[in-house]
C-alpha cells in the first residue's frame, strides 16, 4: 500500500479566550502550578484574575512566593491559599509569617527535585529515585529504596488541576516560547496540570512560530490568553 | 485496496471529532487521514517528534529530515510543532493524546491487545506500540477480521503476547465496528453486505448483537 | 554588599576538534549512546569512522537498527557490537538475525521508556517508576513497586560512556540546535553520557546562536566535529 | 569590604581553572568572578536557567527577564543559553558542574555542609542549595572563619541541619585556606596577618598543619 500523496491538509483548532472565562473554569480546593522564578515567568495578570475571582483553598506549587505585594503574594494576602509546595520563599516575609502562625501548609522541595517531580507529572511517570537530600531533613518520611547497592529515596510525581503559564510568545493553537530565564518552570509545568491556562505577551497566528523553535507543544495548552498590557508588576524590580 | 478495506477506513475516519489530538500507527491506520476533509480541525501527532503532521510527500519533495514514525517523508502545517522522544511521550502518557488508531494481531473479549510479538516468528521490538495503547484516551484497532488463514482475530483471551491489557475500546474490520465492553464484544455496525451470521463466524468470541436495525457503513 | 555591576566577561571555551581525535577517545567495551530515528538524526559520519577505528566489544543504546547497510549495520557487520538496547530492529533483517543468532544480546524497551531512561541517566536521576509494560513480555525482571495503591514498575536510568550525536547547528563551545525529526534522541542522549561527541552539519562562531534557540546547551558538550560533506548516507531514502 | 574579605575572594578566584562550568552560590561567592581576567575561559551557571553568565546590570539598562537564582540583572556573552529548571539541574546531578562555591553556617570536619536552615529562627526553604552541594564535582566554601559572636563555624560535627554530608572539599576564610581531608581539616594557606595560632584558635575541631613555609594569600 502506497502512502497518501498530497492527502488533505488539516487545521489547528484556536484556543483562546478571555481571561475571565479562562480562570473562571479553576474550582475551589483545586492545585494550581504558577511559572516563574522571581519577577521573570511569573504569570502575574492570570494570578490577578484569580485574586479577583477569589476561588479559595488552593494549594499552589511555585518556586517560590514571590515578593510581598507581588504575584502570588496577592493570593496570600486574599487567604486563598491553604498549602504551598516550593523551594525557597525566603524573600516574602508575609509567606513566612503564616506559615510560622501555622496559617499556610509549607512543603519544601529540593529546587531540581521540584522540578523533576513537576516534569514526572508532566512525563506520565509515578515518581522517580533520587540521592538528592538524603542526609537532610528533606528526606524525612520519604520512602528510601536499595538500587545497586545504594540507597535512594523515592520523590512522587506532581501534578495539578491547573497551571498558570507566563510565554513570551503563543500562537492561537498554543505553542509556546519562552524569553531568557522567564523559561524557568513554565515548560515543565505547562505540560502537567489538567488545565493549562497560558498568559502571552504576543500572540501570534499560526505558523508564527517556527517548528523548531516552539518550547512547549501546543497540544498541552487549553487556553490561551493574550495580555493587553504589561503592568508594572513585570517591571525590572528597582531595589 | 479491496472495497471492504477502504470503507472499513472511511468509516474509521469518523471516529475521529473536532478538536482531538490523535496519532495514527503504521500500515491502515494512517490512511484514514486521507478521508477527512481538507481544513479538519484536528492535530495529528508521530511519535518521533512532530505534532501538526502534513500531507505525505513523495521522495522528490521530501525533506530528508522530516518522517514520521513509519518512515514516511511527511510535512508541517502551520502551528506544528517539533520535540524530542522524550516530550513526544510525555504528551502520550499524560493523557494529552485523545484517540490512536492501532493494527492488532488479536483482541481480547476484555479489550487486551496483541500487535507487537509472534514468539519464535517475529519479534523486532514493541517501538512506541505499548505507550499509546496503554495511554491513549481512547483506543481503536483497524484490523482485517481473520488473519490469512481466515482464523479469527477476535478472541476470548489473547494467545500471542500482549502489548497492553483492557485497552482497546473500539474495532473496525472489513465486516464489523465492534465494541469492547465491561461484558465484552458488542456489534454495532455491518459492512456493506456483510451478515450478521458471516460476522458471528468469524468472531472467537461471544458477541452481543444490537436490538433493532443494525447500522451499515 | 552591591553587586559587581561591569564585572569582566569571560569568553567561553572552544571544543571543536578532528574527527579521528574524539572518536579515538572511545575505547574498547563502551557503552555507546546514538541519536537518530530511522535517517533523521543519525551521526552517520561518525559510525563510519567508529567503523574505521574498529572498537570493539561496544554495547550501542540506539532507538532502531537501521536500515542494511547504512549507520550502525556497519558496526553489526563489522562485528563490532556485543548488545544492543533498543525500541524497533524490524527494519534490519541483519539485527534480527545476528539477535537470532546469539551472536548481539538485544534488550527491548518500549520507545517512551527508552527516552526516558536516557534522560533520567542525564538529569542525575537513578531511575523511575511507571506503569508502562506492566502486562508484556518487557516487565520481566523488573522489579515492582506499590505506589499510592497501583502496581508499578522500577526502570533504571541509563548512562554510557560516550554519545554520539548529529546536530543541525553547533557553535564552538557546543551549543547545539537540530532540525526537524532529526531531533528525537539526540538532545536527551547528549546530556546522559561521560564524553558527548557531535558531528555538525554548520558550525558557527560563539554567538552564532541565540541563547533562546539552543536545544542542548554547551555544558554537556565535550567534542565537536563539523561535518565536512553530507554523504549519501543522509539522503531522503529512496524506496 | 574589609580587606581580608576581599583577599579571601581573590584567593578563591584561584580555584576556577581554565574550561570549568561553574556556579556561584549567592553573597561573597557572586564577587569571585570579579577577580578573573577579562576573556578568561570559564562558563558560568545559574540555576534559573543560563549557562555563560555576562557581566552583571545596574536596573537602568537591566532586561525584565534576565536575572541569576540571586535576583540580580545579568547579561549574556556569546555562546550563551538558556534552558528550563528541569535541565539546569540536570546539569548539576548528572556531573557537568566542575565547581560550585557556596556559603556556610557551619563545615564539619568530614565535609558536611550546614549552609540553609536554623531551626525556630530561619528556615526559608533550601532553593537549589542542596544539588549544588551534593552534586558538584569541587565544592568549596566561602565564609568567615567564625560567626557574628566569635564562635567557629569549622566543627567537629555540625550542629544545624545539614545541606549536604561529606560534600565540601575546600574552605577559604578570612583567615585561612583549609582543605577537608580524610583525616579531617588541614591547614593550606594562611591569610596575610593572621596567625597558626590565630586560626588554630578560632577553629572548632582538630586542624592539620603543614610542614615547612605555609603559604600566605
Amino acid at each position: 500500500m502506497q502512502p497518501g500523496y498530497g492527502a488533505p491538509r488539516m487545521i489547528l483548532p484556536d484556543k483562546t479566550m478571555a481571561i475571565e472565562e479562562a480562570v473562571a473554569r479553576i474550582g475551589n480546593g483545586a492545585t494550581v502550578m504558577v511559572g516563574g522564578f522571581g519577577v521573570p515567568g511569573t504569570p502575574f495578570t492570570l494570578i490577578r484574575e484569580l485574586v479577583r475571582q477569589g476561588q479559595k483553598d488552593l494549594t499552589v506549587i511555585k518556586n517560590d512566593a514571590n515578593e510581598k505585594h507581588l504575584g502570588i503574594d496577592h493570593l496570600l494576602a486574599n487567604g486563598q491559599v491553604t498549602r504551598l509546595i516550593t523551594t525557597h520563599i525566603g524573600l516574602n516575609p508575609r509567606a513566612i509569617e503564616l506559615m510560622n502562625a501555622g496559617r499556610i501548609e509549607v512543603e519544601f522541595c529540593a529546587q531540581g527535585i521540584l522540578a523533576e517531580r513537576v516534569r514526572a507529572g508532566g512525563a506520565g511517570l509515578k515518581g522517580f529515585l533520587t540521592d538528592i537530600g538524603m542526609d537532610t531533613d528533606l528526606a524525612r518520611n520519604k520512602p528510601a529504596f536499595e538500587l545497586n547497592g545504594e540507597q535512594a529515596l523515592l520523590e512522587t510525581a506532581l501534578r495539578a488541576d491547573v497551571a498558570l503559564i507566563h510565554a513570551n510568545r503563543a500562537d492561537v493553537f498554543g505553542n509556546l516560547d519562552f524569553t531568557a530565564t522567564a523559561r524557568n518552570f513554565n515548560p515543565l509545568m505547562a505540560m502537567a496540570a489538567d488545565l493549562v491556562i497560558v498568559e502571552a505577551e504576543t500572540l501570534l497566528p499560526l505558523g508564527g512560530l517556527r517548528p523548531d523553535e516552539v518550547h512547549t507543544p501546543g497540544p498541552f495548552v487549553d487556553c490561551v490568553v493574550q495580555l493587553q498590557e504589561l503592568t508594572a508588576e513585570y517591571d525590572v524590580v528597582q531595589r | 485496496m479491496s472495497n471492504a478495506k477502504a470503507r472499513m477506513i472511511a468509516r474509521a475516519a469518523r471516529e475521529i471529532t473536532p478538536g482531538m489530538v490523535v496519532n495514527l500507527g503504521i500500515g491502515l491506520p494512517t490512511r484514514v487521514v486521507d478521508h477527512l476533509p481538507a481544513g479538519y480541525p484536528v492535530c495529528l501527532h508521530t511519535e518521533n517528534g512532530l505534532s501538526g503532521i502534513g500531507p505525505t510527500l513523495p521522495p522528490e519533495s521530501a525533506d530528508r529530515n522530516l518522517i514520521d514514525a513509519g518512515g514516511a517523508y511527511v510535512s508541517t502545517i502551520p502551528g506544528s510543532a517539533f520535540f524530542d522522544s522524550a516530550v513526544s511521550f510525555a504528551l502520550v502518557r499524560s493523557g494529552r493524546l485523545d484517540l490512536t488508531m492501532l493494527g492488532a494481531f488479536e483482541v481480547s473479549a476484555a479489550g487486551d491487545l496483541a500487535n507487537w510479538k509472534i514468539p519464535g516468528r517475529f519479534s523486532p521490538g514493541a517501538g512506541g506500540g505499548i505507550e499509546l495503547a496503554q495511554k491513549a484516551r481512547r483506543v481503536v484497532v483497524l484490523t482485517t477480521h481473520t488473519d490469512r488463514d481466515g482464523k479469527p482475530k477476535l478472541l476470548c483471551e489473547c494467545t500471542l503476547p500482549l502489548t497492553a491489557r483492557h485497552c482497546v475500546d473500539r474495532i473496525f474490520t472489513d465486516l464489523a465496528v465492534i465494541d469492547v465492553t465491561p461484558e465484552g464484544f458488542a456489534l454495532r455496525e455491518l459492512a456493506d453486505g456483510a451478515s450478521i451470521d458471516s460476522v458471528l463466524d468469524a468472531t472467537g468470541a461471544p458477541l452481543a448483537l444490537p436490538e433493532g436495525r443494525i447500522p451499515v457503513f
